[in-house]
């Protein structure tokens, strides 16, 4: 399955677009997609490190399960306020 | 309520808004640009805003604040885009009948914001360098906690 | 800075006042009237003011917070004679490089205030009766500092 | 000596003035100042033992002694904010 990625602030401009295509296996968790992700940003893997899942606007631990219409976003550590 | 915006902060009326005849203390917290930051010269800042996450997680920081504090008002506003020096980027305002509760709940209400918001502030110097502000570790998010 | 007033406070003055660019954060406290006590409706209050003194406590209120916090800009305002339900008595306004310390000062100062001023604070009922408030004892003034 | 006492609050609207005149005699001390105010005003007795005096606006404990031309004042317990 493909899944859309939502992306943020620096991993957004490094990337140069707002949102990622990723191809996942179906039923993937977010860790499947971290490490996804991982391998096609190498530059940004620190980042991705220290970086949040959000799954439908909530954050998501690395177990979840990931479907083709879910909303999913990269959160960088954020610094609002 | 919960505003998240590309206009300036009408603090005013964000104060008016909380005021409440059952309450006898209203406090308002800025949150407001910097000339500098550790010795570094800002020119500007910008604010990146993940927004139905952002207006989600507020919504839920504003219901727990009432969970916890009998507090009557209360109002969050979250400023994206460019903020110039001096300008409020949030505004936080709470009326409560004690005073002890506004002051504890605005306080909680800003800790909670600068670490669980999806929103990104960049930091833009006069020679237009341009820096995201991602904190790097827990110890340096503690750090972050206690400024601004 | 001090104030004492018998105008309405202009608390978008305070505020903009206490702005200050090398600041990230603000914190204001407004204290204001209820339009219930204990379950007793007021209709309005009135507050006397040994005034000489009270600018003379209230300065050294301010240099005191300046001492234990760094606060760039600090004002106290506190109003006198009849003050309406909703309406404030007292408005304090601080700002600070980070914002704990924002927080900080303006609860202590808002404490100090009612402990140490020489104001005083008459409730005036809907049928009339007035009641000069004179809290009784250190137990009851230390449930007054937790009230409103 | 004849010193002017500032009262305020209760204590002003029961006595129905502003200020009080108070005879002591030359140099006494604060706690003398309490002595005579509350054998002149017995109904004030109970605020008055939970009152502050201040002289020269800075409150002062019993042991100060008085002037002539002391700037004193009868503080009952404050009540603002």
């Amino acid at each position: 399955m493909n899944v859309i990625v939502l992306v943020f602030a620096e991993a957004r401009v490094v990337i140069g677009r707002s949102s990622i295509e990723v191809a996942l296996p179906s039923g993937a968790s977010v860790a499947q997609l971290r490490r996804e992700i991982g391998q096609q940003f190498p530059r940004l893997q620190s980042l991705l490190g220290r970086s949040a899942v959000a799954v439908n606007q909530r954050f998501a631990d690395d177990a979840t399960t990931l479907g083709e219409h879910d909303e999913i976003a990269w959160i960088p550590p954020v610094s609002g306020g | 309520m919960i505003q998240i915006t590309s206009s300036p902060i009408a603090t005013e009326h964000v104060l008016r808004a909380v005021g409440d005849p059952r309450c006898g203390a209203s406090v308002l917290f800025l949150g407001t640009t910097r000339a500098e930051t550790d010795g570094q010269p800002t020119e500007t800042l910008e604010y990146e805003c993940y927004e139905p996450m952002a207006r989600q997680i507020l919504s839920e920081l504003e219901a727990e604040a009432r969970r916890r504090w009998p507090i009557e008002q209360c109002w969050v506003v979250h400023r994206v885009g460019a903020v110039g020096i001096g300008e409020a980027s949030v505004a936080i305002a709470v009326s409560s009948p004690h005073r002890a509760d506004a002051f504890a709940a605005g306080q909680w209400l800003i800790d909670s914001v600068k670490q669980r918001v999806p929103i990104w502030k960049k930091e833009i110097s006069p020679d237009g360098r341009e820096q995201w502000q991602h904190p790097q570790s827990e110890a340096e998010r503690r750090t972050r906690m206690t400024s601004s």
